[in-house]
């Protein structure tokens, strides 16, 4: 009979043949060890520098962890050495994709600091600045959603069209295209360009059809329901506990949106709705976006035609310095809760400088939703939760 | 010198011995696999030869004959391919001297 | 309109439960850091308070304490409420986790203790988040990379403010030693103190 | 053919192009009359294949150029239009820069099958070529078991596909090859049956043989099984790992699949195979199903083989559409849409056409009558299948219809998504569901 | 039969495929070995085509290199790489050498003595068409007992290596045993494992 000793050593000889061996078994889910596989830092679908470490059985994922860190630039420590107003342009690059949103949130933290009374054409540029960076970072979140569920960019492409239409606005009015820089503490930075208006009035009469196209192009697409339905999908109340924010938390059903609890800005002036999904799998994620575009060109057109007129920046000292004590001031950003959390102590940089990033605080989920799952469908999840990996590391 | 019916014969040989000396030494399950596939390929090789220069009527029936040698051929790796994969699970190898349980 | 939730009433809540709560200061609840989770377990199940959201977890670093500093919104009552908690041990500050109470405060708990060096007991996976395991060091603490001879970090004053602090305040940011290839000032000729050094 | 203006003389002359055969019989004649015989044989091997390779080689590089700028034109863009003259050197600059990129290998690769597969995957792709007639008599090698050799050969570039997949010792590279070779199997069952039910209609296994049938009969199969063409398009597309089934190389999940390690012109030679690859299979969609070089006698006056490319361009042009829109599937959906609809699909229309064609043969109906009707009743039998799959099959989350309601008034957590879900109106948007 | 292209095919195609079939023995890596296998068996369809028997070419290139040889390689992606090894049985070598030796002795023997009677010039052609009658005609009962036998195997396969989870249970516990290199673990002590109190008493 074979002894144990026996086959301890048939084993020994054996591992050394394992040395010289090229892979691992890949496992059948007979119990076999499982395989790690690294969507590392450089990876086409992870939407930047993030790195997710997944331990699959065979397709099916048993663990999803991530490593951050890559783009970490202690943004909260630099500020700390800036004034007020030079801290504005990190802002942009906090979130890259939704710089206005940024700049809005930390202004308006800012402002409650200093207690500076924004005069309204202000507040009512900074709305329509923000709802068109919803507009154009929505269509970059569904065109890479759909890009990940291997449409070959056709429908990015799409929406690309029009985001570049926004980016154009945005360029005429602050000059730049993606880190607009164009808030300021108790105002924003320059007054509208005249050719703007025409430009925004031909936008907004295009859109509608366009988004009709894209209804019809994506919404009854039976392999994007096959590969999105049923897919990362998360309870209410798993999204309520893990702080989820935006078009995540609002694709579970659950239907919380800063501008309609906490309008700042002037939004509760403005007359729209907030979608909500069902399931909150991908599928509902996609549709909550595709419909917070359609809100947003309603509000533009509200904007638009109750623009004031009257100055656009109040006189605020540049070297203006705030009352010790604290703020903290959120904004819907077209990814979730943007909050900023300003600590002063009379000197003329803030004391502390905190930015709630929604996008990092979304994935803190991703390990429920992806596990269970097949890797192509933990790729299609971390697409639908729409991460801008600057935001993440700050 | 023409190519003749003994070429063949001799060739279809050499490979079953061949096929026939993997079968017996190899220690892989399926390594044993392997020797006896070789083993029908010679049968088969020997089985067109004679169909090519046999008699009329031998012809046709050898031809049928390989197909369904080839067809058993292929259920039988099957069949072999998952016992060995039973093995493994149970006994975590499929080294054919190390499962010698029924030995005794 | 969001309104702030009145901190008096919380308190009165979680004193109600197990005592926890120290004082309130300017709508502001103050906590024991010892129960910390237990406060806020009561305030999030108590259908008063309903503060089921954790909207923020941040710590500040106030040199001789630090304070950790929590934002707990309700969705339905839609108010918000601010919870601090003064750790005064700079060496080893610790703190009960929320991971129990909420799922959200995972990736919050791992960068506070990452940038700060706050640990949360209880954590299942307190890991630096950002910065690699050998980093020497907090980045966000007030103490971290204090060049020598300065008072503390930040900024000092306005460039232009005034004369005694105008940019640089001699001493309060020293200079950085001259460095032979840097431009040389007309005055007085820098000397590389060992000719050993090669000539750049 | 008839003698159209005395132009029979022109017919089967050398200058003939219509029909290149001419060219080369004339050529292995003269060279039979002195050349010792084995010289004429490999003379005509050597003029099948430089034909095939003058087809194969040049249309390669214009493919590349001409997949991307047809998909630039789906998305709205201009494609390559810097090298060249409207880009059409793009291709040759890409050949140029794959020439000159390095060559890795992974240093833990086995050299052996690591690099064996860029050659070997050439050879499936083009021996494919040999059996494909791009005329009556205008094919490299009319073999009696066309259809066979045809299904063979494409299995054996499984195989090497696996090789390259295992040996670059890469695990998205072993992701790839998994999925390719279990993809390609199950795939080619449908494809085998897409086939039989030409054959079992046409009699003959080869190629040339069911085109002529469909010559003679006046009819092209599409109309006959339009399931079976539309079963073997999509097994084709798996099979050649194209969109919507290039799991095997989906770079969203596994970064480029099998051919992840390779760089350089390995890289360039399985782009170049995937391509010509693409190209045989439409010929061969072209000519099973939309009737090869024959167009209703048009192929007496237009060269057959410039016909069959036509309907070639036009079926390729069909595969790049599908590539340029449709999203991936995943590899288990894919199965089951194997086995669970296409497999059935064929099996269904193998039966249909053994029963037709023994009412043709021993009930000895005649043919210009009887095809019409079975052609109508075969496609009302498609859309009948199409529709039943479309409502049966459906897996779980896909039967309810996607809904988003609007919150309206109440704005706040979960008491607020109890009222909204549990409101009795229509959903704004309902999308999905049956 | 008898010009040089016809000698250059056939002798190539022998050396293919005994070169193919002889390194299976050489090599060490049972990849390596499935691999050569191929080649072989690409050999012996070329030297079909020479016997000019297409059908049964193409049949088994079909079968043999496109299904056979990657169910071998799905086989061996199975079981773990410490298994891989396709190194001979020293001590069962040298006997089976003697025993291969003796039978190719004796059917070599066989084949150049015996005299096959008329060598016939004419193949047989339109195989497929004819033995697709024969097989509907002729050998209609073994056709169908083939039939029955690839079912059958087909669904003795499936049965075989199907895994339920009490097995995927057991199977990880002698894969933990063997990491932890105490031998193998007895399949029923995973399955119901004894209870505490039976532990105590029984060590």
């Amino acid at each position: 009979m074979t002894t144990a000793d026996d086959t301890r050593l048939a084993m020994q000889e054996d591992s050394h043949l394992a040395m010289q061996g090229t892979i691992e078994a890949l496992t059948t889910g007979d119990g076999s060890e499982p395989v790690v596989v690294n969507l590392g830092p450089q990876h086409p679908s992870t939407h930047g520098v993030f790195r997710l470490k997944v331990t699959l059985d065979g397709e099916i994922v048993q663990d999803a962890e991530m490593r951050i860190g890559y783009l970490h630039r202690s943004m909260e420590k630099l500020a700390e050495e800036r004034t007020y107003t030079q801290n504005i342009p990190f802002t942009d690059r906090i979130d890259y994709l939704a710089a206005m949103s940024n700049n809005l949130a930390y202004c308006l933290a800012a402002e409650e600091l200093l207690g500076v009374e924004v005069p309204p054409r202000a507040q009512a540029i900074r709305v329509m600045f923000a709802e068109l960076q919803r507009v154009a970072s929505h269509a970059m979140a569904n065109g890479t959603f759909i890009n990940d569920c291997g449409a070959w960019h056709t429908p990015l492409f799409y929406m690309f069209r029009d985001r570049e239409r926004v980016l154009d606005m945005f360029e005429m009015t602050c000059g730049a295209r993606l880190t607009t820089n164009y808030m300021r503490i108790g105002g924003v930075a320059f007054d509208l360009p005249d050719e703007l208006l025409p430009t925004l009035e031909s936008f907004l009469a295009d859109m509608p059809e366009r988004i009709a196209d894209y209804e019809a192009l994506l919404m009854e697409n039976e392999i994007l329901h096959a590969r999105a339905r049923g897919v990362g999908v998360i309870s209410p109340e798993l999204a309520v506990n893990s702080s989820l924010s935006g078009p995540v938390l609002r694709a579970t059903g659950v239907p919380w949106d800063l501008r309609k609890a906490n309008p700042y800005c002037g939004y509760e002036d403005y007359e729209f709705d907030v979608p909500v999904g069902e399931q909150g799998d991908c599928f509902d994620r996609f549709l909550v976006r595709m419909a917070e575009v359609k809100e947003s060109l309603k509000i533009l057109r509200q904007v638009v035609d109750t623009l004031p007129d009257g100055p656009y920046l109040a006189d605020v000292p540049l070297h203006a310095r705030p009352e010790p004590g604290e703020a903290y001031a959120r904004v819907e950003s077209p990814r979730g809760e943007l909050g900023f959390y300003l600590v002063s102590d009379g000197g003329p940089a803030p004391y502390r400088f905190h930015c709630r990033p929604p996008s990092l605080i979304n994935l803190t989920a991703l390990k429920e939703m992806s596990v269970g799952g097949t890797l192509a469908d933990a790729i299609v999840t971390l697409g639908s939760i729409d991460i801008v990996v600057g935001e993440i590391d700050r | 010198m023409i190519i003749g019916l003994e070429h063949y014969l001799v060739l279809g040989a050499l490979l079953f011995c061949i096929g026939f000396f993997i079968a017996l030494s190899k220690k892989n399950a399926v390594g044993v696999l392997i020797g006896v596939e070789l083993m029908l390929n010679a049968v088969n090789l020997t089985l067109v030869a004679f169909s090519r220069f046999g008699t009329a009527e031998v012809a046709l029936s050898t031809q049928v004959f390989v197909v369904f040698i080839i067809a058993v051929a292929a259920a039988e790796v099957a069949v072999g391919l998952a016992l060995a994969l039973v093995v493994y699970r149970n006994r975590q190898t499929i080294s054919v001297d190390r499962t010698t349980l029924l030995k005794g | 309109m969001t309104t702030r939730y009145d901190a008096t009433a919380a308190m009165e809540i979680v004193n109600a439960g197990t005592p926890g709560a120290s004082c309130v200061d300017g709508g502001v609840l103050f906590l024991e850091p010892e129960s910390v989770a237990d406060s806020i377990r009561t305030l999030r199940d108590s259908e008063e308070s309903d503060l089921v959201f954790l909207s923020n977890l941040t710590a500040v670093d106030h040199e001789r304490h630090f304070e950790v500093v929590y934002h707990l919104q309700s969705l339905d009552r839609n108010h918000i409420l601010q919870v601090k908690a003064r750790l005064t041990d700079r060496e080893d500050p610790v703190l009960p986790s929320l991971t129990g109470v909420y799922h959200g405060a995972h990736l919050q708990e791992r960068e506070v203790y990452d940038l700060f060096g706050i640990r949360f007991e209880g954590h299942p996976d307190l890991r630096r988040m950002f910065l690699w395991d050998g980093f020497p060091g907090y980045p966000l603490r007030k103490d971290f990379l204090q060049m020598p001879g300065q008072i503390r970090a930040g900024l000092p004053g306005f460039p232009h403010e005034s004369e005694e602090n105008a940019w640089p305040v001699p001493g309060s940011v020293p200079q950085r030693p001259m460095h032979p290839n840097d431009p040389q000032p007309e005055g007085d000729v820098v000397v590389a103190e060992d000719d050993g050094e090669a000539e750049a | 053919m008839t003698d159209l203006a005395g132009l029979s003389s022109v017919f089967g002359a050398w200058y003939d192009f219509r029909d290149l055969n001419n060219l080369q019989r004339l050529i292995t004649e003269w060279i039979a009359e002195w050349g010792p015989d084995w010289l004429a044989s490999i003379v005509t091997g050597v003029l099948g294949a430089l034909g095939i390779l003058a087809v194969v080689g040049p249309t390669l590089l214009i493919l590349i150029w001409v997949e991307r700028k047809v998909i630039s034109r789906f998305q709205q863009r201009y494609g390559p239009n810097r090298v060249g003259p409207k880009g059409l050197l793009q291709p040759v600059a890409d050949a140029v820069k794959l020439i000159l990129k390095e060559q890795l290998a992974p240093r833990a690769a086995d050299k052996l099958i690591f690099f064996l597969p860029p050659v070997l995957i050439f050879v499936p792709g083009i021996l494919i070529w040999g059996v494909l007639p791009f005329g009556p008599r205008m094919s490299v090698a009319d073999l009696n078991v066309g259809v066979l050799f045809l299904l063979a050969v494409s299995g054996t570039a499984v195989l090497v596909i696996f090789m390259a997949g295992w040996s670059s010792n890469n695990k998205y590279a072993l992701f790839g090859a998994m999925r390719a070779v279990a993809m390609s199997i199950s795939y080619e069952v449908p494809m085998v049956l897409a086939l039989l039910t030409l054959v079992v209609f046409s009699g003959t296994m080869s190629i040339n043989g069911i085109v002529e049938w469909q010559q003679q009969e006046d009819v092209i199969f599409i109309l006959l099984f339009p399931l079976s063409a539309i079963a073997f398009f999509f097994a084709a597309s798996a099979e050649l790992n194209r969109t919507p089934a290039d799991i095997s190389e989906a770079e969203s999940e596994i970064v480029a699949g099998y051919h992840t390690e390779y760089s350089g012109m390995r890289f360039g030679l399985f782009y170049a195979v995937e391509l010509g690859n693409t190209l045989v299979v439409s010929g061969f969609i072209a000519t099973f199903f939309l009737g090869g070089w024959w167009l209703w006698g048009l192929d007496q006056w237009v060269p057959s083989w410039i016909i069959l490319l036509a309907k070639t361009a036009a079926v390729y042009f069909l595969l790049i559409w599908t590539r340029g829109t449709l999203p991936r599937l995943r590899i288990d959906q894919l199965m089951s849409f194997c086995w669970k609809a296409l497999v059935p699909a064929t099996l269904l229309f193998v039966v249909v056409a053994f029963v037709e064609r023994t009412l043709i043969l021993s009930e000895g109906w005649d043919t210009t009558v009887a095809l019409p009707i079975m052609a109508v009743f075969n496609i009302a039998l498609t859309l009948g299948a199409i529709m039943l799959f479309a409502r049966v099959a459906r897996p779980a989350p896909l039967r309810r219809p996607a809904r988003i309601r609007m919150a309206g008034a109440d704005i706040g957590g979960l008491r607020a998504a109890r009222d909204v879900a549990s409101r009795r109106e229509e959903p704004q948007l309902q999308v999905g569901g049956d | 039969m008898s010009d040089f292209g016809f000698h250059l095919a056939f002798w190539s195609l022998a050396a293919m495929t005994i070169g193919g079939a002889s390194m299976i023995i050489i090599s060490r890596n049972l990849v390596h070995a499935v691999i050569w296998l191929v080649m072989s068996m690409l050999g012996v369809a070329g030297l079909y085509l020479t016997l000019s028997a297409e059908f049964i070419a193409v049949v088994q290139v079909l079968i043999y290199v496109g299904a056979i040889s990657v169910l071998m390689l799905f086989a061996i992606m199975l079981t773990p790489r410490a298994e891989r090894d396709n190194s001979q049985n020293i001590k069962t070598a040298g006997p089976a050498g003697l025993v291969v030796i003796m039978v190719m002795i004796a059917t070599m023997w066989v084949a150049i003595d015996t005299d096959w009677g008329a060598v016939r010039e004419a193949a047989l052609t339109e195989q497929a068409r004819l033995i697709g009658e024969s097989l509907i005609k002729h050998y209609i009962l073994p056709f169908e007992i083939g039939a029955v036998l690839l079912t059958a195997a087909l669904v003795g396969a499936i049965a075989l290596a199907r895994q339920d989870d009490e097995d995927a249970a057991v199977h990880a516990a002698s894969l933990q045993a063997e990491l932890e290199g105490d031998g193998s673990v007895d399949p029923v002590d995973v399955v119901d494992p004894p209870l505490p109190s039976d532990g105590e008493a029984g060590s």
